[in-house]
């Protein structure tokens, strides 16, 4: 077997949605890549971007960010900030020479395992197809 | 006068055994009688027929028209009955066959004559005729004696005389059809032969029968050859109906076909109570089997022991030969 | 037609049916015919739907095993709806020449085998140690009072039962006695044929028979006889048994002992009106565990799983279009796989069957199959 | 479409077990231990009487010469499809031949109103094949004996097939009013059922004797006979089968010869 | 924040074969036995067990652990757990981190290596923050002793009524003018034929009674504030134009009314009619009448005949007035209990079925009301009766039709409903007792008895004659000219006989579906909704009556279909989650909240603009001689959702154990390549 690209990804998964739909594909028994790896935050609004910038820095390949879907936030409006945060970094992230296909973002409610399933599995093709990611690795970003 | 008339039969162009079979008792009896036989022959186009019939019997009346070219009762009746007005035989003699049982009651009644059928032997006892035939399924014969008559029509079982030799050289004698009326009743419109290939097992006269004896579905050609050189259908028990050798409708049994055949040939069959209350009706049962102790051989009237493969491609070889 | 309306419907409570399909899901033939008992409880809650029902060659299919009735989670007997059809079918005449020759023959000689009345004795010359086998006269006393079956007083394969039945009774003791040329069909299989009215003028003819004698117990050699007497003919009071019940019964008391070695491996096969339907599992097991010599095997259906051997039923007469195996050889082949040399059997039907399958496989040289009658012969 | 049929009630010998014993007049046959049932051809008449009136509608008249116990066919028979019944018992017919049984029936159906008279081609105990031919030509209509087909082609013509030798078949047209002779497997016989048979017993069974047929007593029983069975004697037959000795060429050279002289061959 | 040196504990547990059949547990403990900081790891069957906690209280006690990584389920499943655990054994419970190695882990991968790969990443990221942990102290706050119950059907009844017996102070809001919801219109209830009417009304008529209990019916909730113990709620009390107080139920109102029985009654399904100044239905509670805004001709038109209204010159109590004004409302309440209950499935969405087209073909709750003694007909079996409600005719062919709406992803609804295989048998049997010669069969895909005597009741229904057929229609269409039959084509699947059945009246078993005005409940509340569109339980089988919102509760319909019973018993489930709050009269607030390092927020405000829950605000505070604005979180209104820290410009505030600091690390292990 060749040694194929198995690309390295972080998620970040709202508590109220997103890491409850991710354990429910679980509890669903639905199989999909191992690249994913959750941190649980309270809120996708939490995410701070330079945390997406912080991953990639790490080595990571790929970020994932999901929260509840527009209007079900747990917080309101947490997913509303979310979300323009993310449009602001993917956008200045992609002028900065990244592979856009390496940022992702998505809804996910706590009912939806098979959703969950699959957004992992188009991340993962996405982030593949973007291939390594090494822009970062050598500059320690200081903050 | 103690003439016998003889009915000769025949059949899409061929004169059948029985003619001959009856013409040899008839002159077994006339020999008794010092009278003479004579051969009835109603035909079209027979001539061929006379002179076999000819070396039967002292005379051969040929009444040669189209009407009868196929045979019709009704036409039949007619002319037989003028014929014995004209010519008083004592004795009418006509095959127990497919035809004779169609004709042979009703001419009697016509003629007011005594009457009885399915003779297996006659004897003269002074002028009259004495019948023997069988009841109970051939179980108990029964005399049958007649009350005086000037004719006496009896109906012979096929087979029950074999045909003798022959030699005679009676006169062939061509007459007029005695019948002037166009027979309206009744007319003949075709013979049918039975279909070939949906073989009904139960209607089959011959039935070469095939056991778990065969032992392999290779051996299966050589009953197949028997079968075909007895003229006989194939049947089976239930152990080669199951093996799918035959097909189900052959199967002779209680849960198969009861069969009535006038030979039923048990190859390789053991005789389970089964198979045998299938062939309760059978007139004449051979076994063939290698295990003497085999009940089939309990009813069987004719027993082989020994090995079917063996004995069947040897029987085949001798019926061929036989029937040349 | 003479079902009345609503009658089928309450006669086999067909509303009850839940469609679970245990009972085609349990059914033995249904691996080798068409026949779906589920469909056919279904189906005929349509009254006008039941003449074309019963004119579906499947209702011949079945072997009246029991097996749908026993796993029938509401109760229902499944089976008899399709004898509920035969019998309309009975009624318009339109049976299997077969049967019709069984059915004729049982109304004029007693038996479906088209054997005279008169003959109905002939098995009981020359038993081997046995002066002379006691026929019972009216209101005679007997505590046995023995129901040969017509199969064991004709077929020349289950004579030796019969015969053998006497000689244990013999040998044992027991006050035993038959009824001779009088007796009777059972009418088990009549009444599996469809045939009703006929079943129930044997019904008569058999209740008001055995009330002539003063036996204590009706004992039968097939359990087909055994069943009905015990359970459809309601008026017989005399407790009726199995063969295998007396003679467990009079090992047990020591009044037979069984020294003859008969040194095989064995497997029972347990037959289904003696198992599924009347529950005797154990005594035939009993009786072979005490013939020296036996080591007992058990097939993997066994007991209340037992596979039918397709005798019953009607299937004497009857027979299934089918190109799979009979079940018959599939249990032969079961047994021979087990590396048994005797397949016991405690009913002619099974024997017969059994033994024909047997044949069919070619397996007569190294295996046989006998009735326990048969084993319990050579033991004495 | 008006159907006589004729049926006869005979012991069922057919089992090869079975044995016939002479009683002590000679003339007869201990009958105690025989079961009695339909003849067999007859069976086939009354069914395919049925099948016509089935298919054209119209009556079936059953037609029996037999004692009280006799009712058991012509039941059966009414059970099937029949629709009423004469029975002609009187001790006076007993003995009679051909003729004077073909006599009798001829008396009682002479009066009827029908278009075929059916009788079975041959009763399994005398073997006579002959009295439906003989009713026949004393009501002096058209018949055709062994008959196993039967089509309704006019108003008074029948297409009819007789069964020859060999499995042939011989068409023929036939008028109505005729008498059929049925031979076995044209059909498949119905069931009576225990129940159809009860009920039929509902059905008039016109039980006729001498009197009523209007004949003479000369002209039944053995006075009206012209060939008269005199005595039963007991063919010699071996009781188990004759095994054939030798190998497998000397053995078929037997059987060969057996078969031939049976005419099997 | 301790200042200890960290002494990392790691418990990799086994979930019998649920992790350690595809992780291999023993190779991930040993791999966490080499992190920085790791005392011990150990490995377990079951940690969440008796045994496994005591393991990990011994260990603390004896270890003296100041850090635990549990590796296991997930903790939203066990944190709780696992947090009481250390607290037992006197550890801050917030010293727990859990690593998520099974419904993230071994549940999902295929691969074992690459599980247990995973597995060890997961501790990885655990160990990395597990350190930075903060010890955190639970709040509390009071309890306001009364509870809103949105929705007064059976379940928002029976939750009132046991709250308020138990003393509590109760608000039952409905959006109708009565109580009752569906199970008032109902006829008989299965499987015991209990008339729905006599049990339910006896209920109604003691929340109309209660004194604990205010009744709020035609009024409809606005806004709901607050969290759990002290929540506001803003109810709109609509005009009803008649004065309840002087409204004595009379009737001369509705008989007067220029529109009296014109209107289709909502009650009625529509099979009978009301006036624009009604009384949904003789029994309604409270009883007092109710114009119809849209219909009334004074209100929509302005003017009613020429000598004004007629209600109002008819009634004697002088109740009606059209001046009245919708009114709101606030209240306050500890907590909430939602039962809002459901919509039947609009049967038109399957026009294969004609209804609406075909006036013999009715939903379920149409037949409720036909065959109801209370009904329209007073329970004859009457159809095509004529504008009077004269006449008609009586069915002789009855098809019910299962599973319509339900089951069913061509409209969207996966799901069963639960309530029609056997709401349908009754009918069925209800037509047999009252049309017995009527033939009825009943179409079904699955029979779903699975109730406390159902399967007997549905065994009796077809022991009745009702004939059970397989197989869900097609197509329902008339049959030529004929007026009333109609044929269902459909195939019988017992048999694969495709039928063309024949009958005069089709009963659609319409399922339930998530109410369509659930919107507004659904934004006010800012509750979780299933895939089938219900309301979301926290948890399905632990925590079937709460919501993900502390102190609001689910009862009834509204989280999924139910029948009678099972309502009622959530409904009780819910007053007594609800209960326990109220009388403990405290209840805990979040601890995980933000917090602000006031050295270096800017006091730029951002935070306070992007916080949903109001909980910022900017504090004037001198610092050396300049006043400057600086953050402050109000605690008990902080949810902890961290959006503050995510605008901060200057890291300056921070949700307690999701700081920047203590998920950078985590980002750091996840994100270096393997």
């Amino acid at each position: 077997m060749s040694e194929e690209f198995e690309p390295n990804i972080v998620a970040f998964l709202c508590n109220w949605c997103s890491y409850a739909g991710a354990d429910l594909a679980g509890t669903s028994r639905l199989k999909y890549p191992p690249n994913v790896k959750a941190i649980r935050v309270m809120c996708s609004a939490r995410v701070n971007p330079l945390f997406i910038v912080n991953a990639l820095q790490q080595g990571a390949d790929g970020v994932l960010i999901s929260g509840c879907w527009p209007g079900d936030c747990h917080y309101i409006e947490g997913n509303y900030f979310a979300r323009r945060r993310f449009m602001l970094m993917h956008k200045l992230l992609e002028h900065a020479g990244v592979d856009p296909r390496r940022i992702n973002m998505s809804w996910v409610s706590a009912s939806e395992g098979a959703k969950y399933k699959e957004v992992v599995e188009e991340t993962v093709e996405r982030v593949k197809a973007a291939g390594p990611m090494d822009q970062f690795r050598r500059r320690q970003l200081n903050w | 006068m103690h003439d016998i008339f003889v009915l000769a039969e025949h059949r899409e162009g061929e004169l059948r055994e029985v003619t001959l079979e009856i013409l040899t008792l008839a002159g077994q009896l006339a020999e008794q009688s010092g009278g003479k036989v004579t051969a009835v022959l109603l035909g079209s186009g027979i001539d061929e027929y006379a002179g076999k019939c000819a070396s039967f019997a002292d005379r051969v009346l040929v009444v040669d028209d189209p009407m009868y070219k196929d045979y019709n009762s009704a036409a039949y009746q007619q002319a037989l009955v003028e014929l014995i007005k004209a010519e008083k035989p004592h004795l009418v003699l006509i095959g127990n066959t497919g035809q004779g049982v169609d004709l042979a009651p009703s001419l009697a009644v016509e003629l007011d004559v005594p009457y009885t059928s399915d003779v297996v032997s006659v004897t003269l006892e002074g002028d009259k005729p004495v019948a023997t035939r069988q009841y109970y399924g051939g179980k108990i014969d029964g005399r049958i004696e007649f009350k005086d008559a000037d004719v006496y029509v009896l109906a012979i079982r096929e087979a029950s005389t074999p045909a003798g030799e022959g030699g005679k050289s009676g006169e062939i004698q061509k007459i007029d059809n005695p019948v002037t009326t166009e027979v309206t009743v009744r007319k003949f419109l075709e013979y049918v032969e039975a279909a070939i290939g949906e073989v009904d097992i139960t209607q089959s006269t011959m039935l070469v029968s095939v056991g778990r004896g065969i032992r392999d579905e290779k051996n299966m050609p050589i009953m197949e050859e028997l079968a075909e050189a007895m003229g006989a259908d194939l049947s089976a028990s239930r152990a080669v109906v199951d093996a799918g050798w035959l097909p189900t409708d052959r199967q002779v049994g209680i849960s198969g076909k009861t069969v009535s055949p006038k030979l039923y040939l048990a190859v390789g069959i053991s005789g389970a109570f089964q198979h045998v209350t299938g062939i309760k009706g059978a007139d004449v049962v051979v076994a063939i089997n290698k295990d003497p102790d085999a009940p089939i051989f309990q009813y069987a009237d004719y027993g082989i022991v020994d090995d079917l493969l063996k004995v069947v491609p040897a029987l085949t070889e001798k019926i061929k030969e036989m029937k040349g | 037609m003479n079902i009345e309306h609503g009658t089928f419907v309450e006669k086999y409570d067909l509303l009850g049916c839940i469609q679970c399909g245990r009972c085609t899901g349990g059914c033995p033939v249904t691996v080798r015919t068409d026949l779906n008992v589920r469909l056919f409880v279904y189906e005929t809650v349509d009254d006008d739907r039941l003449e074309a029902l019963s004119e579906k060659h499947e209702i011949w299919d079945c072997t009246t095993c029991n097996n749908c009735a026993l796993r029938c989670p509401k109760g229902l007997d499944p089976f008899e709806v399709l004898l509920g059809l035969r019998s309309m079918q009975v009624e318009e005449g339109n049976i299997e020449p077969t049967a019709i020759s069984a059915l004729e023959s049982v109304f004029n000689n007693g038996n479906p085998w088209g054997k005279p009345r008169a003959l109905r004795c002939n098995w009981m010359e020359d038993i081997e140690g046995v002066e002379k086998v006691r026929i019972l006269e009216k209101g005679e006393k007997a505590d046995v009072l023995i129901h040969t079956c017509c199969t064991a007083c004709y077929d020349p394969r289950i004579i030796p039962l019969a015969r053998n039945l006497v000689r244990v009774m013999e040998k044992a003791g027991v006050d035993y006695g038959f009824i001779g040329e009088e007796e009777t069909d059972c009418g088990s299989e009549v009444r599996r044929l469809g045939e009703e009215g006929l079943f129930e003028m044997l019904d008569e003819d058999n209740t008001e028979l055995f009330d002539a004698y003063d036996s204590g117990r009706i004992v039968c050699l097939s359990p087909h006889c055994y069943n009905t007497f015990k359970n459809e003919c309601e008026n017989i009071k005399t407790p009726v048994l199995h063969y295998t019940e007396l003679v467990a019964e009079i090992i047990r008391e020591g009044k037979l002992e069984l020294t003859g070695e008969i040194d095989s491996k064995v497997v029972y096969h347990d037959p289904c009106y003696l198992g599924k339907k009347n529950k005797v599992f154990d005594e035939p097991r009993y009786i072979l565990g005490r013939i020296p010599g036996i080591e007992l095997m058990e097939f993997n259906q066994s007991r209340e799983i037992s596979l039918c051997c397709e005798g019953g039923g009607g299937k004497m007469w009857v027979e299934s279009e089918s190109k799979e195996q009979r079940l018959s050889e599939t249990r032969i082949l079961d047994a021979k796989e087990m590396g048994a040399d005797i397949v016991a059997v405690a009913c002619p039907f099974c024997l017969l069957t059994l033994e024909d399958a047997l044949k069919a496989k070619g397996f007569d040289e190294e295996m046989r199959v006998a009735d326990i009658l048969e084993l319990l012969g050579e033991s004495i | 479409m008006n159907v006589v049929v004729c049926v006869k009630q005979v012991p069922d010998t057919s089992d090869p077990d079975v044995e016939v014993h002479i009683d002590s007049s000679g003339k007869g046959v201990d009958e105690s231990k025989f079961s009695f049932v339909i003849n067999d051809a007859d069976n086939y008449a009354v069914e395919e009487a049925i099948l016509l009136k089935e298919k054209h509608e119209g009556e079936v008249t059953v037609v029996n010469i037999g004692p009280e116990a006799a009712n058991q066919v012509v039941r059966m028979a009414l059970a099937k499809g029949g629709d009423q019944a004469i029975r002609l018992d009187d001790e006076r017919f007993a003995f009679s031949d051909i003729t004077a049984t073909a006599r009798l029936l001829a008396s009682a159906i002479g009066d009827l109103e029908f278009d075929i008279v059916m009788t079975g081609c041959i009763a399994s105990d005398d073997g006579y094949s002959a009295v439906g031919v003989t009713l026949a030509q004393m009501l002096d209509l058209p018949h055709a004996a062994m008959v196993k087909s039967v089509e309704v082609i006019g108003d008074n013509k029948l297409k009819v097939g007789r069964e020859l030798e060999g499995g042939l078949l011989e068409m023929l047209e036939i008028e109505t009013p005729c008498v059929l002779t049925i031979q076995t497997g044209i059909n498949e016989p119905r069931y009576a059922s225990f129940k159809g048979i009860r009920a039929a017993s509902k059905k008039e069974i016109k039980v006729m004797d001498l009197e009523a047929t209007g004949l003479s007593e000369d002209q039944v029983g053995e006075a009206g006979s012209t060939a008269v069975m005199v005595e039963y004697s007991v063919p010699v037959v071996g009781e188990l089968a004759e095994i054939l000795e030798g190998d497998a060429a000397e053995t078929s050279v037997k059987l060969s010869g057996i078969l031939k002289e049976k005419g099997l061959v | 924040m301790s200042n200890d040196r960290p002494r990392i504990g790691v418990y990799v547990c086994h979930c019998g074969t649920n992790i350690a059949g595809v992780v291999d547990v023993k190779a991930v403990a040993e791999h966490a036995s080499g992190l920085p900081g790791v005392e011990l790891a150990r490995d377990y069957s079951y940690m969440c067990s008796d045994p496994g906690q005591a393991m990990i209280r011994k260990d603390i006690e004896e270890k003296g652990l100041n850090r635990v990584i549990v590796a296991s389920c997930s903790p939203r499943m066990h944190e709780l757990t696992f947090r009481g655990a250390l607290d037992d054994a006197g550890l801050n419970p917030y010293y727990l981190e859990m690593a998520n190695i099974r419904e993230q882990d071994s549940w999902v991968t295929e691969d074992h290596d690459l599980a247990t790969d995973k597995a060890k990443k997961l501790v990885d990221a655990a160990v990395a923050k597990v350190s930075l942990l903060e010890a955190l102290e639970q709040k509390e706050v009071d309890v306001t002793p009364a509870c809103l119950i949105i929705g007064a059907g059976i379940a928002g009844i029976q939750a009132a009524l046991d709250i308020a017996d138990a003393g509590f102070r109760v608000y039952l809001v409905d959006k109708d003018p009565s109580v009752g919801g569906h199970m008032a219109q109902l006829d008989k209830t299965f499987p015991t034929l209990d008339c729905s009417a006599c049990i339910l009304t006896p209920k109604m008529v003691d929340v109309g009674n209660h004194p604990n209990i205010e009744l709020m019916t035609y009024s409809q909730l606005e806004n709901v504030e607050g969290f759990v113990g002290n929540f506001k709620a803003a109810i709109r009390k609509k005009a009803r134009y008649v004065d309840a107080d002087k409204c004595t139920g009379c009737n001369l109102c509705a008989e007067s009314c220029r529109l009296a029985n014109r209107i289709p009654s909502e009650f009625e399904e529509g099979i009978g009619n009301r006036s624009a100044i009604y009384l949904p239905f003789p029994q309604a509670v409270p009883a007092i009448y109710t114009v119809d805004p849209e219909r009334c001709l004074q209100l929509t038109k302005g003017k009613c005949g020429k000598e004004g209204p007629a209600c109002a010159a008819a009634c004697a109590a002088d109740a009606v007035d059209f001046e009245q004004e919708d009114e709101v409302v606030e209240v306050d309440a500890g907590t909430i209990i939602v039962a809002t209950g459901y919509d039947i499935f609009d049967a038109k969405r399957k026009p294969e079925y004609g209804y609406g087209d075909n006036d013999n073909v009715i939903t379920g709750l149409e037949f409720e009301r036909l065959v109801s003694a209370s009904g329209p007909t007073e329970g004859h079996i009457l159809l095509g009766r004529d504008k009077k409600g004269e006449g008609g005719w009586e069915p002789k062919k009855v098809a019910f039709i299962h599973c319509v709406g339900s089951r069913d992803e061509s409209v969207g609804n996966e799901y069963c409903s639960r309530v029609c295989c056997m709401y349908l048998a009754k009918q069925a049997h209800l037509i047999r007792e009252k049309l017995p010669d009527a033939e009825i069969n009943v179409f079904y895909m699955d029979v779903r008895a699975f109730g406390k005597g159902f399967e007997e009741f549905y065994d009796r229904v077809r022991r009745e004659g009702v004939r059970y057929i397989r197989g869900n229609p097609s197509e329902i269409y008339r049959k030529g000219d004929d007026d009333h039959t109609m044929i269902i084509k459909v195939e019988d699947t017992l048999t694969s006989t495709p039928l063309e059945s024949e009958a005069d009246l089709v009963v659609l078993g319409v399922g339930l579906e998530p109410r369509r005005d659930n919107r507004e409940i659904i934004d006010i509340f800012k509750l979780s909704q299933s895939a089938d569109g219900f309301y979301l339980e926290a948890h399905p089988k632990l925590r079937p009556v709460d919501t993900a919102s502390a102190g609001i509760f689910l009862a009834g319909c509204c989280q999924g279909p139910k029948d009678i019973p099972d309502a009622v018993a959530q409904a009780k489930g819910a007053a007594s989650s609800a209960l326990i709050l109220l009388a403990s009269g405290r209840v805990a607030v979040e601890a995980q909240v933000a917090f602000v390092s006031p050295d270096e927020c800017r006091g730029c405000g951002f935070c306070v603009d992007v916080c949903p829950f109001g909980a910022i605000e900017l504090v004037e505070e001198n610092r050396m001689g300049n006043i400057v604005g600086v953050a402050e979180v109000n605690e008990a209104l902080c949810k902890g959702c961290g959006s503050c820290a995510a605008a901060c410009l200057s890291g300056a505030i921070q949700p307690k154990s999701f700081r920047d600091e203590q998920i950078l690390p985590q980002i750091a292990v996840l994100g270096v390549k393997i």
